[in-house]
């Protein structure tokens, strides 16, 4: 009996490795942006509305922008998607041809380039049906693109679920649904949970498919119908524009910031929406 | 008094994709009696068990052949409410498998579901049914501890407490004393004698001295065949089949 | 979009009480200034809601025409495809000098246009050919349909084709980045966005500032246009009006870019 | 489903229960099938979308082939739209390469720290670790963009030579972009294998990496196959970063240091300002674009299918 | 001829979090001999099992006092590689899990990852385990066909076969016949006969008759405590213990 023998130190070695290099990339990533962000950042920034273009005044207004599309579309794609999943894995066949086609559909989706959403959502929700530039537009665009991603989780969750809860579940006379309800939707939550999350940054993060639906205009939105600028096309356009590099690094801040705070917030009510 | 059959199978097939686990099973299942299934390992037992109350059909690639019925009513037909079914003729699996919540969570499930809501009512159940199975004692001051933490033995009572709290009309209990020490044994088996004046009971056993003990019916299976149901006293002491005789005396093989 | 757009005094200026919405959509270097203006206008106006909207020069005529935006914001002479299309109303708001560009770092401050050229063919390859040091040159440009680069090919140019291994940004911000990181590149960009992390080269010995601009000495530059379908009517009248107006040029002169004669 | 024989009995006391859909029964099956209908309904909107969006990609791209023929378009290496030249054969080289690059070193190291927080680190460390790298997943492409040409595009140039927009500086980028998803999505479908074949299997003497090696890394390959094909498509569908570090020329790289245009580059780059033919030849590369999506999906598919079947589900 | 103890306890205390689950046990395993352990379920059996191999440590919130020796070296320190000892002290679970793999995959996994690669050298390994857990008749011709989908018993077979395949020194079952057949029971005891002049064995049951049929040394648990280890012909016949008696002849409770 001896000690642990080298060739299983150097190959945890690889695995610490490849964690220090995830901790190094987060670091200087966040580190780089709040350090060129901090600069700008006071009260006035976050709590006032941009004056000039953006190159004076706060973000007030994109930050509540932001909060609206996200939140939309979450509303729309969480039970779509969640129930896409529940479909796929607890109704469909795996045989069927169905699923065949949403999944193979989904994943196709989750391909696409978002400016390809931007485009059809531009076309199809702002001028065919007249939804104008809105955050309804933008909502609806941002939920098709997060869809994939929320339905493949939650489908990989409830995957990954011994079947024997299921049977259990069936066998003291749970509908089917019940089960779903009270066994596999809570046993799965962390799976989704993780697809909810990674969407939220998706949405937070999205610039291109925005501009074309939920627009850039700098008003405080007041209705679903009103255009609405978030946080991340408000830095597209201050940094892309030539505006101001610092801003936009503020803004960046303010975003990360913000999708501690959103995710935080996530697991929790969703968490206690399982009991 | 005439002979009152709860459940009844005729000419039950069951294949996974092409394998033919059941060969044709007649079975009548009488009420307010103890059923046991008996047999070697893989000769269709579970199977025939969980086409009973239709749970066969969560797997993926099986077909099922011919009729059940229970209180004369066919089961396998497209009207029949498979979750009523299930309600009545509650089952407990051969591997013991506790939900990942608290102990008390596991036995109030079924309650809850089937629309107990008021924490007495849900209180008295899940004492109730887990001094019946037998472990009140052991958990009655850790109901709120996951019910993962318990010995194995500890779970299969669990498992069968929480089948208890639904309140069917048939049990089927698949080996449902193999992880148990012979003290909790015997109480499941008082259990099952007690339980006999209001449900019918369906057990599969590997335990001829169990089986002789508290059963009425004994079946024996055979490579998916039933090859002879009958009395317990007379399987036991007048086998029909050379097969059965050979089996039960242990001579089998 | 234009909501009860009416307004209920007889002229289009200033004390007239104006209410309504009114949205302009287009070109991403036009949208600030639209920003500032409709800051202002919505000041003197506060019955009127001006939303500025970006997504490109052809999303602005796009919108224009399917009358999801009251004014499209084009930085670029519109195609004639575009102007078969439907009745466009051009309105020119604002004139734009485009800057040649280098890090600071570069010890060359004029080059003649011949020479920009020759850069762009991909003739000139070194700065050492130039008066600068021993370095191969990193060619910056913009992309295809950018009314920068439009006005870029068609002056400086000639419609020849820009060298394929140029470096190609879609962005005023992503230029200026570049040529600010990078001691050997060259690009083009709106004067307005020069600042202080690149340096404006002079052109045939022409200074790039306003007044060579303005007589026409320095010849690199392209208009800013409204359009409309049809005729300006109601508020998006109103805004153009008040945008052609001196206060209105004033405060394009303040963002960087130049009064139309 | 045959019957054989009926059974004949006689006085049966049957409980007020009934197994048959009847009228009293009537509104609780109806739910469970209204929510099953619902559940169908979540699913086809999936189907809708990608309808919705095939059909106005391809009629807005499609007409250009009356123009163009589609092998000049698919195969043709020059892109020049102010002279009528629509070739994306270097942009397809481009998506190619990046996408590969960037899965080459973002896959491994993914899947190595997923591995690293599900079964190495002390749980707490492990969840702290995935919720920072949630953090990264929310940060906007163009602060990812702006990063890499500030920093990376620089350090390449500085340490390898060429003006630095490259190839290898849109890898970097990308790479990173998508660990969140490669990371996060593994990470859980590792914590989700039983505990039961993790005991079972150092109780045959196999060591801690073994396990992972053999039991659990292939029990929760679903999951891991899933994270990949997500990360990919971000991969694919990512641009606005890309498109600030990369260079853009249409050109065929000759190094990873050459500057590469992504399809999807391509219409991010110019579509704000096409119009016409380059407009619609911009949509016909959404168009080929979405095809090659398809096409690489169905091949993963038959690939993860092979062999997956475990008995599990 | 001296005794030699293959494993020994010394004070063996374990903790589940603040539970303490064995009270400080002293057991010698003689070598070449088997050693059952019976008693009331949640008394501790499958905890002692387990932390002879130091098994416990995976689940969390466990604490181990006290020393296990194997061959007088002393197994609870930091220079003992765990994965060795594990590898020496093989394990049968009380609820057999097997891999999401085919049944040939199973067998071959331990050793496998102990170096064997030659595809002849593990199919020996894997017939010569499979027969000896009496389940190669039923699964010859399925070996590729994935572990889950066989029945109870065939899982448990496999289990057994699949530790046998490792050839450790010291074979710890839990509970190995509870879902077995008479048939396979009567096979498996067989077997541990014959493993014992290779192998020490250690086994938990239920089975009364079993214990005393196959085991030469017997250990009686309650509540955490070794309340009696001795020659299982004494611990039946004559038990020193009041409560030792009243468990083997059922008066217990
Ligand atoms: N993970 C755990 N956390 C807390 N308590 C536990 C845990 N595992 C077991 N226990 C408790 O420790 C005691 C001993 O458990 P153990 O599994 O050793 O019993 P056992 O003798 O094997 O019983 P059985 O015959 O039912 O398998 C029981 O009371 C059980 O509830
Ligand atoms: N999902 C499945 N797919 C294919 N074959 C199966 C499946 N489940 C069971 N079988 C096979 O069907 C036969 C009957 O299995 P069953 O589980 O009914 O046996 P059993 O009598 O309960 O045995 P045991 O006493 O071992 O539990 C066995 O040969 C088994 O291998
Ligand atoms: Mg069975
Ligand atoms: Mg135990
Ligand atoms: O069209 P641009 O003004 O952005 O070049």
């Amino acid at each position: 009996m001896g000690a642990v023998s080298i060739k299983d130190r150097f190959i945890y070695g690889l695995f610490y490795l490849s964690g220090l290099i995830i901790v190094g990339i987060l670091v200087s990533i966040i580190g780089y942006v709040i350090a060129r962000g901090v600069l700008v950042l006071n009260l006035e920034f976050i709590l006032e509305s941009p004056r000039h273009a953006g190159s004076a005044g706060g973000i007030f207004p994109t930050i509540i922008s932001t909060l609206y599309l996200t939140l939309l579309a979450l509303v729309i794609a969480v039970p779509i998607g969640v129930g896409a999943a529940v479909y796929l894995e607890e109704y469909a066949l795996s045989s069927s041809k169905f699923a065949w086609l949403v999944n193979l559909t989904a994943e196709t989706l989750a391909g696409i380039p978002s400016i390809i959403f931007g485009l059809f959502g531009f076309v199809f929700l702002v001028i065919f049906l007249g939804m104008g530039w809105s955050i309804l537009s933008g909502g609806i665009t941002l939920a098709i693109m997060i869809l994939p991603t929320i339905t493949r989780t939650a489908q990989e969750a409830i995957l990954t679920l011994p079947p024997e809860y299921r049977e259990n579940s069936l066998a003291l006379g749970a509908s089917k649904w019940q089960t779903i309800r009270k066994v596999i939707l809570p046993f799965a939550l962390p799976g989704i949970v993780t697809g909810v999350i990674l969407s939220i940054g998706r949405a937070v993060g999205e610039t291109a498919a925005l501009i074309l639906t939920a627009g850039s205009s700098l008003g405080m939105p007041q209705s679903l119908f009103d255009p609405a600028r978030t946080m991340s096309v408000h830095l597209y356009m201050l940094a892309m524009e030539g505006i101001s590099l610092e801003r936009a690094f503020g803004t960046a801040f303010v975003v990360v910031v913000l999708i501690l705070i959103i995710n935080y917030l996530a697991n929790l009510s969703l968490r206690r929406l399982s009991r | 008094m005439e002979k009152v059959y709860k459940m009844q199978s005729r000419n039950l097939q069951v294949f996974y994709q092409n394998f033919q686990a059941l060969q044709g099973i007649n079975m009548d299942i009488e009420e307010n009696k103890v059923t046991a299934l008996i047999g070697p390992s893989g000769c269709g037992k579970s199977t025939f068990l969980r086409s009973l109350n239709r749970l066969n059909e969560l797997i993926e690639g099986t077909t099922t052949k011919g009729q059940v019925y229970l209180d004369r009513q066919a089961v396998y037909t497209n009207e029949v409410n498979v979750v009523e079914l299930r309600k009545s003729v509650g089952m407990v699996f051969q591997k013991p498998s506790v939900f990942p919540m608290s102990i008390y969570e596991n036995v109030a499930y079924g309650p809850r579901i089937h629309g107990i809501t008021k924490k007495n009512r849900l209180d008295d159940i899940v004492e109730k049914s887990l001094k019946s199975a037998n472990l009140w004692k052991e958990v009655s001051n850790r109901l709120n501890s996951p019910a993962a933490r318990l010995s194995g033995g500890q779970q299969q009572r669990l498992v069968i407490a929480r089948v208890l709290a639904v309140d069917p009309e048939v049990i089927l209990m698949d080996e449902p004393a193999s992880a148990l020490d012979p003290i909790s044994t015997a109480r499941l088996e008082e259990l099952i004698a007690e339980l006999k004046s209001n449900y019918s009971i369906v057990i599969v056993t590997h335990n001829m001295q169990q089986a002789a003990r508290i059963s009425d019916y004994t079946g024996f299976f055979l490579n998916g065949d039933l090859v002879e149901f009958n009395n317990t006293a007379d399987i036991f002491v007048n086998p029909r089949d050379k097969r059965t005789e050979d089996y039960i005396t242990g001579r089998f093989g | 979009s234009q909501k009860e757009g009416s307004k209920s005094g007889d002229d289009g200026q200033g004390t007239a009480k104006l209410e309504g919405t009114l949205t302009i959509a287009g070109s991403t270097s036009v949208q600030p200034f639209s920003e500032v203006l409709a800051e202002k206008f919505q000041e003197k106006n506060p019955g009127v809601k001006v939303n500025v909207q970006g997504g490109g020069s052809s999303q602005g005529v796009e919108a224009t025409i399917s009358g999801a935006a009251d004014i499209g914001a084009v930085s670029r002479d519109l195609s004639d495809e575009e102007k078969n299309r439907a009745k466009l109303t051009v309105t020119p708001i604002a004139i734009d000098g485009v800057a040649i560009v280098v890090n600071p770092a570069n010890q060359v401050s004029g080059l003649k246009t011949e020479d920009v050229k020759n850069i762009y063919l991909g003739n000139i390859k070194n700065w050492k050919e130039i008066g600068g040091i021993d370095a191969p040159i990193t060619v910056v440009s913009r992309e295809d349909g950018s009314g920068t680069r439009d006005a870029f090919t068609n002056i400086v140019m000639n419609k020849e084709d820009i060298v394929k291994s140029a470096i190609i940004q879609n962005s005023t911000g992503a230029v200026k980045t570049t040529v600010a990181g990078d001691k050997n590149a060259i690009g083009y960009v709106s004067m307005s966005k020069v600042g202080k992390d690149i340096k404006a080269l002079d052109i045939d010995g022409n200074q790039a500032i306003e007044a060579n601009v303005k007589s026409g000495t320095y010849k690199l530059q392209r208009p800013f246009i409204y359009i409309t379908k049809d005729n300006p009517q109601g508020l998006a009248k109103a805004f153009i009006d008040f945008v052609l107006s001196p206060e209105g040029q004033n405060i394009i002169v303040e963002e960087g870019a130049f009064k139309i004669k | 489903m045959e019957l054989i024989t009926k059974p004949g009995l006689s006085n049966c006391e049957k409980k007020n229960r009934s197994l048959i859909v009847a009228e009293n029964r009537h509104r609780r099956v109806d739910v469970e099938k209204l929510i099953e209908k619902t559940l169908l309904l979540s699913a086809a909107v999936f189907v809708l979308i990608i309808a919705l969006i095939t059909i106005f990609i391809f009629a807005k791209g499609l007409p250009l082939f009356s123009k163009i023929g589609l092998g000049d378009f698919l195969f043709s290496n020059q892109w020049n739209p102010t002279k009528g030249f629509f070739g994306i054969g270097t942009m397809f080289i481009g998506t190619l390469l990046v996408t590969m690059g960037a899965m080459l070193w973002s896959v491994p190291i993914g899947l190595s720290s997923a591995i690293f927080m599900a079964e190495i680190a002390p749980p707490r460390i492990g969840k702290t670790l995935g919720q920072l790298v949630n953090l990264l997943a929310g940060i906007p492409s163009v602060v990812y963009g702006f990063v890499g040409l500030i920093v990376i595009v620089p350090f390449i140039r500085e340490s390898f030579g060429g003006n630095g927009m490259s190839l290898l500086a849109g890898a970097i980028i990308l790479g990173i972009m998508i660990l969140p998803t490669i990371i996060n999505i593994s990470r859980d479908s590792l914590l989700a294998v039983p505990n039961d074949y993790k005991s079972s299997s150092l109780a045959l003497g196999a060591t801690h990496f073994q396990t992972i090696r053999y039991v659990i890394v292939p029990a929760a390959r679903s999951g891991i196959i899933t994270s990949v094909v997500l990360g990919m498509g971000r991969a694919i569908g990512e641009t606005m970063a890309v498109v600030m570090v990369t260079g853009n020329s249409a050109m065929i790289p000759t190094s990873i240091l050459a500057p590469i245009r992504t399809m999807t580059s391509n219409i991010v780059l110019e579509m704000g300002y096409a119009s016409g033919d380059h407009q619609t030849a911009l949509f016909a590369t959404g168009m080929v674009l979405f095809l090659l999506i398809v096409g690489l999906n169905l091949i993963i598919n038959r690939l993860a299918k092979a062999g997956t079947d475990d008995g599990r589900g």
